[in-house]
């Protein structure tokens, strides 16, 4: 089966690099093709990247707080780039402060992600939903 | 500017200190004259080297939160609540990731929004747009020492604002908060710019104020090992000693195995006496702050509760002087005041309950010391021969050379070989040793017990032990067991 | 029938028994051999003693609870959560109050006026008064083995009901469920019905039904030295396994100094089987049970998170079979079920953290052992002279004469003359010794660490640093200092 | 100025004995005469030592929970027996489980108790109250 390339970054001012590590590992191990970009990563870097190499899935991290504010805007500019269907999927602590998921999760759907995940989640669960969205399964 | 470990020039600082104060309107505020007689005017129980030196002397282990919210008037409020409601020996002030990456005009987009939408939307205090003023409404509204925490590479700025604003203490140093905290600045950029700030502390020094300076000891909170951090903590100690620094925090973050936690705080005050004392510097107070668990936390706010009360027991049997107290929301986002009182007052509770109890001096203590004292000498002695005598230069030559690696750091100039991993007691031990300096005793020491470990799981240790043990706590362990 | 501490008379238990189970209706439904039958049908891992035996062998702590509510749906559902959310190991059944008076009346009273306002009006779970059946839905409710946990001086038809409703493990004993549970009862009537008790369980034994025991350390909860609960345990264990009994847990409360908690968790087998074998009973299975601090709680959730946490990581550390876990509502309530569910994973998460980390034998457990195994032998000696050999006939006299004495406990039985308070360390010592039968050089350790106390609070020892003792962990402190 | 006479008791099936050791002490040392009828005391137990030592307050500690059914019938018994007048506090954990302290005390006053003490009530306090409430200041 060809290999499906992602793109992973952690967004903005954000420097948690952990998660990260394991998520490369993690996608790489799963036979995805992994351009990491890895920490303090621009919303042009991530598209950037994506456009370099034909990338299927941008795998947005956003830890510290800022995520919602860093985040704004990345849809339109996939689109303004010519990559405005590509997969966007974005995890990790997303806004700050302790809070329900369900509002964030609409809040992220409404700049056009296509998968948010709350904070902690597990490798498995977005290898699974890569699988299914990209039709290899 | 030549890279070296020396006291700055005089006028090459203030010659920088023009352009620092340009950065950001609020830098025309600075006065250093004016500054100087504001500390002095300060009462004895809100300095901080003041009260470090009493908890010292008394065998205190004191009680610190983490917290910072965008606006001034809220700030004040949830660190007089945390005072108040939490008992707080000392008051932080955390800065918000825009400042440490020193985009003012985004940190000043964030107050506007968090006044707008009235909640904050930034991670911590934006000092530097608030600038001194305001800084100083907030001394003014609290009764204990406050302390500038944040994870900024070029803090030269934040450092003019805030203490001239009236803290009188401040966290980080030239790795501390540049390899944990950033991609793509070089060690040799932050070893000046904290140059300053230690220079600029120096200064208040020399005008009799006291300024404490505590170099961040966690690092990337992840499975650091005693030795990494200890050799980080003495050299930024040594630099800021050099520039005129009189009183230094030396920071370590708790790994969870009591017998490796409570030696690596005995040894960490030896370590910066031996070396400040090797280079010829004077005498300074050391004290010791004891981070709770810095890593991945259990989303549950029960078993947040058991980390953080394991923490408080660690700090008060190893005698720290200081600890930084982690809240039952850590793995989740930015705590409410409340969630980070209820961290305060378990902390408390811990530490009264054990503050008279003593960690018995033992075989196992003293081999953890042994090799914590081994570790970090051969890091600390190839450092100062790579540097030819000077710790400045030893240190960008070191990271080069992977003679000090910090494990899981975004740094591209930090050399990321080694791999960490616990024992089978849960101590942090090495399963690659990269370029680290150590000799072969050392070395079979850390394979022997990785080993032990390996054959009580039944797996040989590889990356995945390292991921088991990263996501351990989390999920409510210690050593990061297979699943059975 | 004449006391004394040998096995009972098959046909006098016979006798009594039909006399127990007349007492109330539910009593029909007990049939021994049809009991039998059911337990011998009982998944292993419903079975107490097969899963301490599982734990000694493999180094576990397991975690349980204290609950209990007036109807039986309500009951299965409260214990179903403490297993599925709070990981409870064991689940327990806490009896009413009024069922340990055998006030079978006013529990039926509890019982339907909680069945009218729809909360419970009773503190605890009426056994009896539900019947076996009852018992046995709650059996096949729940996945992990259930103990009887109540405080019931006369507690022969509970123990009948309870184990034929399917329970494997029953608490208790008849000094540790006299002194501290009535102001009435001579002892001499709790160790005859405690002999029913044991016997019964004998019996279960005899048919090949495994029934653990486990008298019930803690006593008054408040400052009892662990010679004298110790020496209680030890007594009740003699006289149980004299009746048949095979496995035995024996339980201490925690009283808050590592060192001092770490010895008494050591030594307290050692003893059992020291006076098992003098007496020349057969072995038995012997495990510990470690209470988390059973005296006054702090009101606060934070700080009483901490002295749980304090409470878990010291069962660890002294390697407890179990540990019975208190919940941050300690202090003002019966908690709710998920503040007891968040008790219990604080406590595994410390536990989880702590398992494979060891106390290391010094100097100072040493000693601690070394006067606690003195102390409770001084005691156990003298109560086997006074009884011219019978542990049961000693057990009488020695309360009369203050040679066993439990700090304030309400029974008139019990001399009531020591005075316990801690030393500067915090570990409990004796200001007064009443009766005590401690030697001169035991007299003297005493004494000095109080002195020491006193003269490290500039005051002299006495009843108003009982008092202070007595708030302090409720306050937030270990040792009741004067305040400042 | 003259002793008042004070009858202290734990009520009910209740053994909870460490709280009226320290109640004893301090309202002793405090100036008071204490009867202590201690734990396992019955309504009638406390009537009984009022009416045999003329006492001026009965106080009753209820810990484990079953207050609310034992103090039930006290001020009428009381009234019954001539003692209708006598001061009635009550303190300990009242009820059972973790409850706001308003409704309890409502409840309680309800019952004829003229003060109603929450949890782990320091003893200095009732003895401000009895001073008060007996014209002793
Ligand atoms: C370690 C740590 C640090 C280290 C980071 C070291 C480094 N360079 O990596 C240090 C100490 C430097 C640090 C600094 C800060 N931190 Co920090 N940190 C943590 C901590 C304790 C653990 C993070 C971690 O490594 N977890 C382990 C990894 C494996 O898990 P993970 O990061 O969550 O990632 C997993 C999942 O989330 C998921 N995931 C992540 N991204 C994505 C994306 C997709 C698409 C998918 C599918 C999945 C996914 O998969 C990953 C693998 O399982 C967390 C709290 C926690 N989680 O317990 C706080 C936390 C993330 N930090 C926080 C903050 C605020 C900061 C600071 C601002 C300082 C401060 N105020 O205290 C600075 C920020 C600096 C900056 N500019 O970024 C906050 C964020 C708050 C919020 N969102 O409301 C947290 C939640 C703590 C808290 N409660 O306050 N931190
Ligand atoms: C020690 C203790 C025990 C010991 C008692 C030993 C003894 N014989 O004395 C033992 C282990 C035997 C025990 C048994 C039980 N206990 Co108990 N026990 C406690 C504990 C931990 C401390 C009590 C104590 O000594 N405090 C120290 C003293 C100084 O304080 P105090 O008793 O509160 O009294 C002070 C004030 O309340 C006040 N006060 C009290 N009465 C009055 C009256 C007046 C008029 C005034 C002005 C003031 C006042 O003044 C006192 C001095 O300052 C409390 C919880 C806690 N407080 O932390 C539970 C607690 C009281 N026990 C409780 C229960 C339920 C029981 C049991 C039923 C067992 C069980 N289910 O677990 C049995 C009951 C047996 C019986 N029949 O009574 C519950 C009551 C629950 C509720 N009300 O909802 C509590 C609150 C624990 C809990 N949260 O579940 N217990």
């Amino acid at each position: 089966m060809e290999q499906k390339t992602l793109i992973l970054g952690v967004i903005g001012a954000d420097v948690h690099a952990v998660g990260n590590r394991i998520l490369d590992y993690a996608f790489t191990q799963a036979g995805f093709k992994v351009i990491n970009i890895g920490v303090l990563a621009s919303q042009e870097e991530f598209i950037q990247a994506a456009i370099e190499t034909n990338a299927d899935v941008i795998l947005v991290s956003s830890l510290y707080g800022h995520g919602e504010i860093d985040c704004r805007g990345l849809r339109e500019k996939c689109q303004e780039s010519g990559i405005g269907n590509i997969l966007l999927y974005v995890g990790g602590n997303l806004v700050v402060g302790k809070q329900d998921f369900a509002p964030v999760e609409r809040l992220f759907k409404g700049m056009g992600f296509d998968r948010i995940y709350p904070p902690g989640t597990m490798p498995d669960v977005p290898i699974a939903d890569l699988r299914q969205d990209l039709g290899l399964v | 500017m030549e890279l070296s470990g020396k006291k700055m020039d005089q006028e090459v600082f203030q010659r920088q200190r023009e352009e620092v104060l340009a950065q950001w309107s609020t830098g025309k505020e600075v006065n250093f004259e004016e500054a100087v007689a504001y500390h002095k005017a300060l009462p004895k129980s809100k300095v901080m080297a003041a009260k470090l030196a009493e908890g010292k002397a008394k065998g205190i282990t004191y009680t610190q939160p983490r917290a910072g919210v965008a606006l001034l008037q809220e700030h004040i409020e949830l660190l007089r609540y945390l005072q108040d409601e939490g008992g707080a020996d000392f008051l932080p002030t955390t800065i918000d990731s825009y400042t440490r990456q020193n985009r003012y005009n985004e940190a000043q987009a964030g107050i506007e929004e968090s006044r707008t939408i009235g909640r904050s939307m930034l991670n911590g205090f934006p000092a530097v747009n608030h600038g001194v003023t305001a800084c100083r409404r907030l001394m003014e509204s609290v009764q204990v020492p406050v302390q500038v925490r944040h994870g900024t590479p070029d803090a030269r700025l934040l450092a003019e604002v805030t203490l001239a604003g009236g803290f009188t203490d401040f966290e980080g140093g030239s790795i501390s908060y540049n390899i944990p905290y950033s991609k793509d600045v070089p060690i040799a950029t932050t070893i000046k710019h904290w140059q300053y700030v230690d220079r600029l502390v120096g200064l208040y020094e020399e005008n009799g104020v006291k300024i404490n300076r505590e170099p961040f000891g966690p690092l990337t909170g992840t499975l650091v090992p005693p030795s990494i951090s200890h050799a980080v903590a003495v050299i930024e100690g040594v630099l800021a000693v050099a520039q005129g620094v009189q009183s230094l925090s030396l920071g370590y973050g708790q790994c969870g195995n009591l017998v490796q936690d409570v030696a690596a705080l005995q040894t960490l005050p030896v370590l910066a006496e031996e070396y400040l004392h090797k280079l010829g510097l004077s005498d300074v107070m050391i004290t010791t702050v004891f981070h709770q668990w810095m890593g991945g936390f259990p989303q549950d706010e029960a078993k947040a509760y058991g980390v953080i009360s394991w923490g408080a027991a660690t700090a008060a049997l190893g005698k720290a002087t200081k600890v930084i107290v982690k809240t039952p929301h850590e793995a989740l986002g930015i705590p409410t005041k409340e969630a980070n009182a209820a961290g305060l007052r378990t902390t408390k509770q811990v530490l009264n309950m054990l503050k008279d109890q003593t960690f018995p001096q033992t075989e196992e203590l003293a081999l953890e010391k042994k090799v914590i004292l081994a570790e970090t000498r051969a890091i600390l002695d190839k450092v100062l021969e790579l540097g030819e005598g000077d710790m400045a230069l030893g240190t960008v030559r070191a990271f080069q050379a992977g003679v000090i690696d910090v494990p899981f750091a975004p740094s591209r100039f930090n050399a990321g070989k080694i791999l960490p991993a616990r024992d089978t007691t849960g101590a942090v031990r090495l399963l690659d040793f990269g370029n680290l300096p150590f000799d072969e005793e050392t070395k079979s020491f850390h394979q022997e017990r990785i080993a032990k470990r390996g054959r009580d799981e039944g797996r040989d240790p590889s990356f995945q032990m390292v991921i088991d043990d990263i996501y351990a706590i989390g999920k409510g362990m210690l050593v990061g067991r297979p699943r059975p």
